[in-house]
């Protein structure tokens, strides 16, 4: 089985590769140093410092809230565009990708400042200013997503459903989505990730007084980033991978039930 | 009689430039068995598909108990699908799929765990619960289907090949379940088959059809002894049809010689099809035969023989019979007027498809 | 009957598009088309095709492709090898992927500049082994190891999904009839995933046309992108009507390729909703 | 109410955040505090309209740029309770952007020079000769920033970093191409650290980050060349949105006072026009010459005034033309 | 005898906890019609698969011309499967799915073309060229993995129920056309199916399976008429299986009723299984009658009537007849001596299955 241990190596690297600098953040969260390029040596000091910080501690709220809120809406109206797009005859369907794409093509200062001026007509700046920016940059995420997976369903079983008594909307929740799962989430992933890391738009259309991770990180650049930032990373990196583990080992346990059931 | 349930008025359909149902009227009675029988790629699964609410007729309607439903969603239908590709949900376990339907009724759980038990018994699949369809041999898979069908317990329930994985015995078993069920339910079938010894053996009403068109409508034996047409006798079971001449009523020439039949009403002389069953060819020696003939072939079938021989009149006669003739062997045939069935010739060469509409439907 | 129904669906999207997208792009396109005074005027409209803005352009495409090429190239055999694994949960593959990017991205960028720095942390590791030495930031293959770092799991989720969601089946036939590896791979695999590929590319060479972070601090800031120019005549010179102009032409060129490739599976299928 | 509150727009990590909340203790003003990173954010989002900012605080020609287009109001800093403690010179420098001081409160000031690595330049670096002459070739950082590197190369050329004579900036373009190859990289704020680890022995960076970049790396020197530089003020004023002047006003002097002045002193080590805060700084401090330049070090040192437009689309498209070489 | 083409050597495979297949060996000629058949489940489309090489059997090993393949992956094997599913690339046209083998061959275009020509009248679907596989009917795409499968004119042609959703004619021709292709290109053909006419009709070697074992290989008519238990008898075709005890050599004792028959060497009065198969039992009057009975049931199945008829000696038979006796009819029985088959009780409920490997495999 040469091939099978290739690949195992394989996708090792490529993880290797996507945790290297993961890996280089979260040395930083530990560096006694303020600077990022010296090693002072080891301290915890700055996931307690962290704590201190009335202002990371907002930002950290405000920037998960933010991205939640963003990636499901942009997921509801994403998915609902997508089964509308699917539908679709082949000339409507391209002129939708092509409005589809526009986000993900203007510079985001282009779309930051154009959003702004737009929003500044009719809507105050502010937590909700922010939040249809997000998600108005979030949706071509998730209908990237979902289309792909909708090309390739097996539309037989929502059939079946449907003749089972279904609604559509029961057979759509039932059948549709945990076949589209797989491209939901990846939507909502890339959606909440692009809500999380972004700065410009967020800067040019958020209100006075809220502020997200990026935007405190970009503040702080001239003056070196602040390691409680790097811990504070690390801290969510921690958190999310102990969940992950935690809701693993859980549904593997489920599974093995049911397996055991099964014979 | 029963009253009628479904009705399809005048439907057309057509794929494309494809036309697969050009202006086809039926209906179905309440607690009628009703069989789809004709060639791959007929109509009979678009037939089905818009009786269940899947594919809107181009022209035409459909009507339930007299109400227009030609509208109705699927799931507003009372009626139920076996699907020819089973289409089970393939990230649910057999059990979960058996009560798909049941739990959108909100019936009690212990009721739908009864119903999925009995269900697996019934098609012999007990203790399958937990398993994913993936995992199902394709005979276990269409048995499920089966199942998570006619636990609903629909007033219609509409199967498209529903038993064509099954071996003979199962067939026959879930023939026997089936028929059951429609008898202690009520359940009225409308079933596709293109196995048409199941087609005679179950059915009330079976519909012959070929290339979007009805072309007869009867009981099993009607259809099997009284073909309206050379193409539904050369489709319901094998058929000797050779070209012969009427002579005059219940005179029929073939290849020149002369043979009794039932059959009246036909112009003299007139070139007429006559279909002669395998089975009603008789086989004896030669000096009791009306005419001789020598065996070519024979194929053993199991219950029987199937035996072409090459008669004296230069006619190619396929005959089944349990006894064994040898390849070479000089034999005496005989059929009796009873069994020849005489029919008009076409047209023209397109006239069984074209002229199909005059045929009168059964009332 | 029910596809003008399912279409109905993607209005709320429609509306939310002509508000937020169409709106805002009308507002780039008139500062776009005229100059500072607020006259019409072609010239910025034109300004793509100045020697200093081509040049731009077309290190922005080159180095867009040649990450998208190179994410595909990694996603692609990444997404084949899981399925073969047969790994049942994809989530857990998905989250694996996607949460390096729930570090900021300014600090993952600072953070690549610190390993393959000249003093940084491979250059290191490379010494202590005697192994020579990496020279490559302030070039454009640093640019490139970013881009492609930070857009990899846009490309792997789409092309992931899309494979895991290849029926078996289909791909035994394919074997049966005598294709080896190569041609399950050209013939069968790719045609079926090509959108998730489609869907890849988009996500990774769109935005990288526009990218200049990366480009700053990892090129060093000596090599300009059309990304940079647009973000240096918007934050810097405030010269917004060159900016909205390249920005539009930009946007005119990517958006009539897509065009031109759109949807390549027949899209005859039956939709009942 | 309204009134009591100010909505304040400043560089980002400009001032000390418990300062805000002294402020807001003592006065019962509450503040509305708003970040940016540049000048040019601040000016877009400001003009936009979208928040009412009352006060703000930015670099020289963005100020120059406010006042011109009638965007702040005139202040009397002579009336505040701490208008002495600002040293008398700044006053002064501030006249080339604010003529009479009409508008702009001195906050911030600082220069642009040489931080270089003691233990790797071995010759003295007192010019901006070191960038240029090739020695250094593939080891020198310049700053990513068009009017800075333009500085540099009219300074080193002998030209006013104001000029406006085509002449002299093709000129130096020219140079700024001809140095490009021997550029190990530009960068704005990720200067400082790629000197302090050693990646490049010498950049060009301003005076605030060399205290920071010597504090990190006890080898590294700050220095101002010869030739004089750019010597930059950040500056507070007034907006003409503003509607409660008094307690604008009343910032400001806060700002001024010597404890508060000190605190933000301490929080980002940027040179303070603060005399108060000066006078009472320890010596090592006072001699470092990154927080507080002599005034010989800073004699041929100019502040940048704002450009016309012509000049400014010249500077635009040499540097892109610089940067795509 | 042409020599041994495929061979399987104690092949065991189980799913997770559930064992497919035991212990099981089997061997193919060149140029051979083998048919694999056994109820649902029973393990036939696996051991395809492992002969295709998408399964790897747990143990054992297949040989191909006396080479060891087991590890072989399925491109490499000589061999070309019409699968249960069909399994057409959906992103293909008819055409390109019929080229797709002969391209990786790098056959001529001219070729290639003529032979989607011939493929396609072959399976009776001309100018089907150009339509994707979703279009088509059930019966049409299972045409097109035929087509696609036999254009590659493999050494060995796999088919799992090729002509399950076929109509009874398209069937029949296209059993023709494969035996006449086995004939012509000397394909060796393994061939899983549910229907057993087919079976008898196509075989030269049959081999039925239960639960994973092999219960019996042989010619059709050794099976159908020598079946070497009851699982066998009663599986294929329709068989009365009654308890009898074997008075003497050559006579049976059924229902207290002694019955003359023709097999020997059982020990005295040992308790037997008595085959006997429906076509076999002849109905007359009354009075020629061995033993009597009355007409329980009568179903037309089209070639013969099947009728019920309890007898006087307390057991039910089932007759197959073209004759037509009404319900209630009292009827005569007759059975000749040949038409009994006697068989060995199995010692225990589960012995069939368990004991089956002491069943010698014909060689
Ligand atoms: N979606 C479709 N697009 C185009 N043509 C179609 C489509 N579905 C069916 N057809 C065509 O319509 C005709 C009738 O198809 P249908 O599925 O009703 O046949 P059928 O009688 O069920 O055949 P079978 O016994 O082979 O399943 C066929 O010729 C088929 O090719
Ligand atoms: N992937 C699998 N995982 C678990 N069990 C399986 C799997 N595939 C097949 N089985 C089980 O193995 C047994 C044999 O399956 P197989 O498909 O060989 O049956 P078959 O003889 O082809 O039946 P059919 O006539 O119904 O197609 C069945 O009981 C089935 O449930
Ligand atoms: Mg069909
Ligand atoms: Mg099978």
């Amino acid at each position: 089985m040469m091939g099978k241990a290739l690949g195992k190596i394989y996708i090792v690297l490529v993880v290797l590769f996507m945790y290297a600098p993961i890996m280089v953040l979260i040395a930083l969260s530990f560096n006694a140093s303020k600077s990022r390029v010296i090693w002072g040596g080891f301290t915890l000091k700055w996931y307690r410092t962290l704590f201190e910080s009335s202002a990371i501690i907002s930002a950290i709220g405000t920037t998960l809230l933010l991205a939640l809120l963003s990636a499901a809406i942009a997921c509801i109206i994403g998915l609902t565009a997508s089964l509308g797009i699917y539908a679709m005859k082949k000339r409507d369907y391209k002129i939708m990708l092509f409005f589809t794409n526009i986000p993900l093509l203007n510079a985001d200062i282009v779309t930051g400042i154009a959003l702004m001026l737009w929003f500044v007509k009719f809507m105050p700046l502010g937590f909700s200013s922010v939040l249809v920016a997000h998600v108005t940059f979030n949706i071509p995420y998730v209908i990237l997503c979902i289309l792909p997976k909708l090309e390739t369903m097996d539309i037989r079983q929502f059939e079946a459903a449907r003749d089972l008594g279904a609604t559509s909307f029961y057979a759509f929740v039932k059948i549709l989505i945990p076949d589209l799962m797989p491209g939901i989430f990846a939507g909502f992933f890339m959606a909440f990730t692009m809500s999380m890391d972004d700065f410009v738009i967020t800067y040019f259309t958020k209100g006075p007084g809220v502020n997200t991770l990026s935007t405190l990180i970009y503040g702080e650049i001239r003056k070196g980033i602040k390691p409680e930032m790097y811990a504070l990373s690390s801290l969510l990196f921690f958190i999310v991978l102990i969940m992950l583990i935690i809701v693993n080992i859980s549904a593997r346990d489920n599974k093995d039930k049911s397996d055991l059931a099964a014979y | 009689m029963s009253k009628k349930l479904i009705e399809l008025k005048n439907i057309s359909k057509s794929f494309g430039s494809n036309l697969v149902l050009d202006e086809l009227d039926l209906y179905i009675r309440e607690n009628e068995f009703v069989t789809l029988l004709g060639p791959s790629g007929c109509g009979k699964t678009t037939i089905l598909r818009i009786i269940g609410g899947f594919e809107t007729p181009d022209i035409g309607s459909v009507y339930f108990d007299g109400v227009d439903i030609t509208k109705l969603s699927p799931n507003e239908r009372q009626l139920n699908t076996v699907f020819q590709k089973y289409a089970l949900f393939t990230h649910m376990t057999v059990a979960e799929n058996i009560a798909f339907g049941l739990r959108l009724k909100k019936k009690s759980d212990s009721y739908i765990k009864d119903k999925i038990k009995y269900a697996l018994d019934l098609v012999n699949l007990p203790g399958y619960e937990d398993r994913y369809p993936d995992s199902l041999s394709g005979g276990q898979q269409q048995r499920i289907a089966i199942a998570r069908a006619i636990v609903n317990e629909p007033k219609v329930l509409l199967l498209d090949e529903p038993l064509g994985a099954l071996d003979l015995k199962l067939r026959q078993e879930m023939q026997y379940e089936l028929i059951r069920l429609k008898n202690e339910l009520g359940i009225t079938f409308i079933y596709v088959t293109h196995d048409q010894e199941e087609a005679l053996t179950m059915s009330d009403t079976i519909v012959v059809m070929n290339q979007g068109y009805i072309q007869q409508i009867g009981t099993p034996e009607s259809i099997y002894n009284e073909p309206t047409n050379a193409f539904v006798a050369d489709f319901i079971g094998e058929s000797n049809i050779i070209d012969g001449i009427m002579v005059r009523d219940r005179l029929v020439n073939i290849g020149g010689l002369d043979f009794e039949c039932v059959d009246e009403g036909f112009g003299k002389n007139e070139p007429v099809d006559v279909v002669i069953r395998p089975e009603d060819v008789e086989l004896g020696s030669p000096e009791g035969g009306h005419t001789t003939g020598t065996v070519t072939s024979i194929i053993f079938k199991g219950v029987h023989y199937e035996i072409q021989v090459e008669s004296a009149i230069g006619i190619n006669f396929m005959v089944q019979t349990t006894q064994n003739f040898p390849v070479g062997s000089f034999v005496g045939i005989n059929v009796i007027p009873d069994n020849f069935q005489i029919m008009h010739k076409p047209q023209s060469e397109d006239e069984e498809i074209l002229n199909i509409e005059d045929i009168p439907l059964k009332e | 009957m029910n596809k003008n129904r399912v279409q109905v669906l993607s209005i709320p999207y429609i509306l939310w598009v002509i508000g937020f997208t169409v709106i805002p792009l009308i507002f780039v396109v008139a500062k776009a088309a005229t100059n500072a005074e607020g006259d019409f005027t072609f010239e910025y409209l034109l300004a793509i095709f100045d020697p200093v803005h081509r040049k731009a352009l077309l290190l922005s495409v080159c180095l867009a492709f040649i990450s998208s090429v190179i994410c595909v190239l990694i996603s692609y055999p990444a997404a084949l090898i899981l399925k073969s694994a047969k790994f049942k949960d994809t989530k857990i593959i998905m989250f694996i992927m996607i949460l390096p990017m729930w570090m900021n991205f300014i600090l993952r960028i600072l953070a690549i500049q610190l390993l393959i720095s000249k003093n940084g942390v491979i250059n290191h590791l490379l010494s202590v082994l005697h192994l020579g030495q990496i020279d490559i930031i302030n070039t454009p293959i640093a640019i490139v190891i970013g881009m492609v770092y930070d857009y990899l799991p846009y490309m792997l989720l789409p092309v992931l999904n899309c494979v895991l969601a290849i029926p078996d089946d289909i791909i035994e036939a394919g074997k049966d009839l005598g294709a080896g590896k190569f041609h399950v791979l050209t013939k069968i695999l790719i045609p079926l995933s090509l959108s998730g590929i489609g869907s890849g590319i988009t996500m990774v060479f769109v935005p990288s046309m526009t990218e200049f972070v990366i480009a700053n601090i990892l090129g060093g800031g000596k090599i300009q992108l059309l990304g940079n120019i647009i973000e240096q005549e918007f934050s810097v010179s405030m010269n917004w009507n060159l900016g909205s102009g390249l920005s539009l032409t930009l946007m005119i060129f990517v958006l009539i390729t897509t065009l031109l490739f759109g949807r390549n599976s027949a899209n005859n299928r039956n939709f009942v909703l | 109410k309204s009134s009591d509150t100010l909505t304040v727009f400043n560089y980002g990590e400009y001032i000390e955040p418990e300062m805000l909340e002294k402020f807001t203790a003592e006065t019962g003003i509450k503040v509305n505090y708003e970040e940016a990173t540049t000048p040019e954010e601040m000016y877009t989002k400001y003009t936009a309209g979208a928040i009412s900012y009352d006060l703000l605080c930015t670099s020289d020609y963005m100020i120059k740029r406010l006042i011109d287009e009638g965007q702040a109001q005139e202040v009397d800093f002579s009336s505040m309770e701490n208008y002495g403690n600002i040293d008398e010179k700044f006053w002064t420098l501030s006249q080339s952007f604010d003529p009479g001081n009409k508008y702009a409160l001195p906050y911030f000031w600082g220069t642009v020079g040489i931080l270089y690595n003691t233990k790797k330049v071995s010759k003295p670096v007192d010019s901006w000769d070191v960038l240029f002459d090739g020695e250094y070739a593939g080891q020198i950082i310049m700053q990513d920033s068009m009017r800075d590197s333009f500085m540099v190369a009219l300074k080193y050329l002998g030209y006013s970093l104001n000029t406006t004579d085509e002449a002299q900036i093709r000129e130096a373009a020219e140079l700024l191409k001809s140095q490009k190859a021997d550029v190990a990289s530009y960068l704005v704020d990720e200067a400082r650290d790629e000197i302090v680890a050693e990646n490049a022995v010498m950049g060009v960076v301003y005076s605030g980050e060399a205290y920071l970049g010597h504090d990190f790396n006890n080898d590294l020197e700050y220095v101002i060349p010869k030739e004089g530089s750019n010597l930059w003020i950040d500056s507070w004023i007034v907006t003409s949105k503003c509607k409660n002047t008094e307690a604008a006003k009343k910032f400001l002097d806060f700002l001024c006072r010597e404890d508060v002045a000190n605190a933000n002193f301490e929080f980002i080590y940027y040179s303070t026009p603060n005399k108060a805060v000066v006078d009472n700084m320890d010596e090592e401090l006072r001699a470092n010459t990154a927080v507080v330049p002599t005034d010989e070090s800073i004699k041929g040192c100019e502040v940048y005034e704002a450009l016309d437009a012509d000049t400014t689309s010249l500077y635009n498209n040499l540097w892109k033309e610089i940067k795509s070489e």
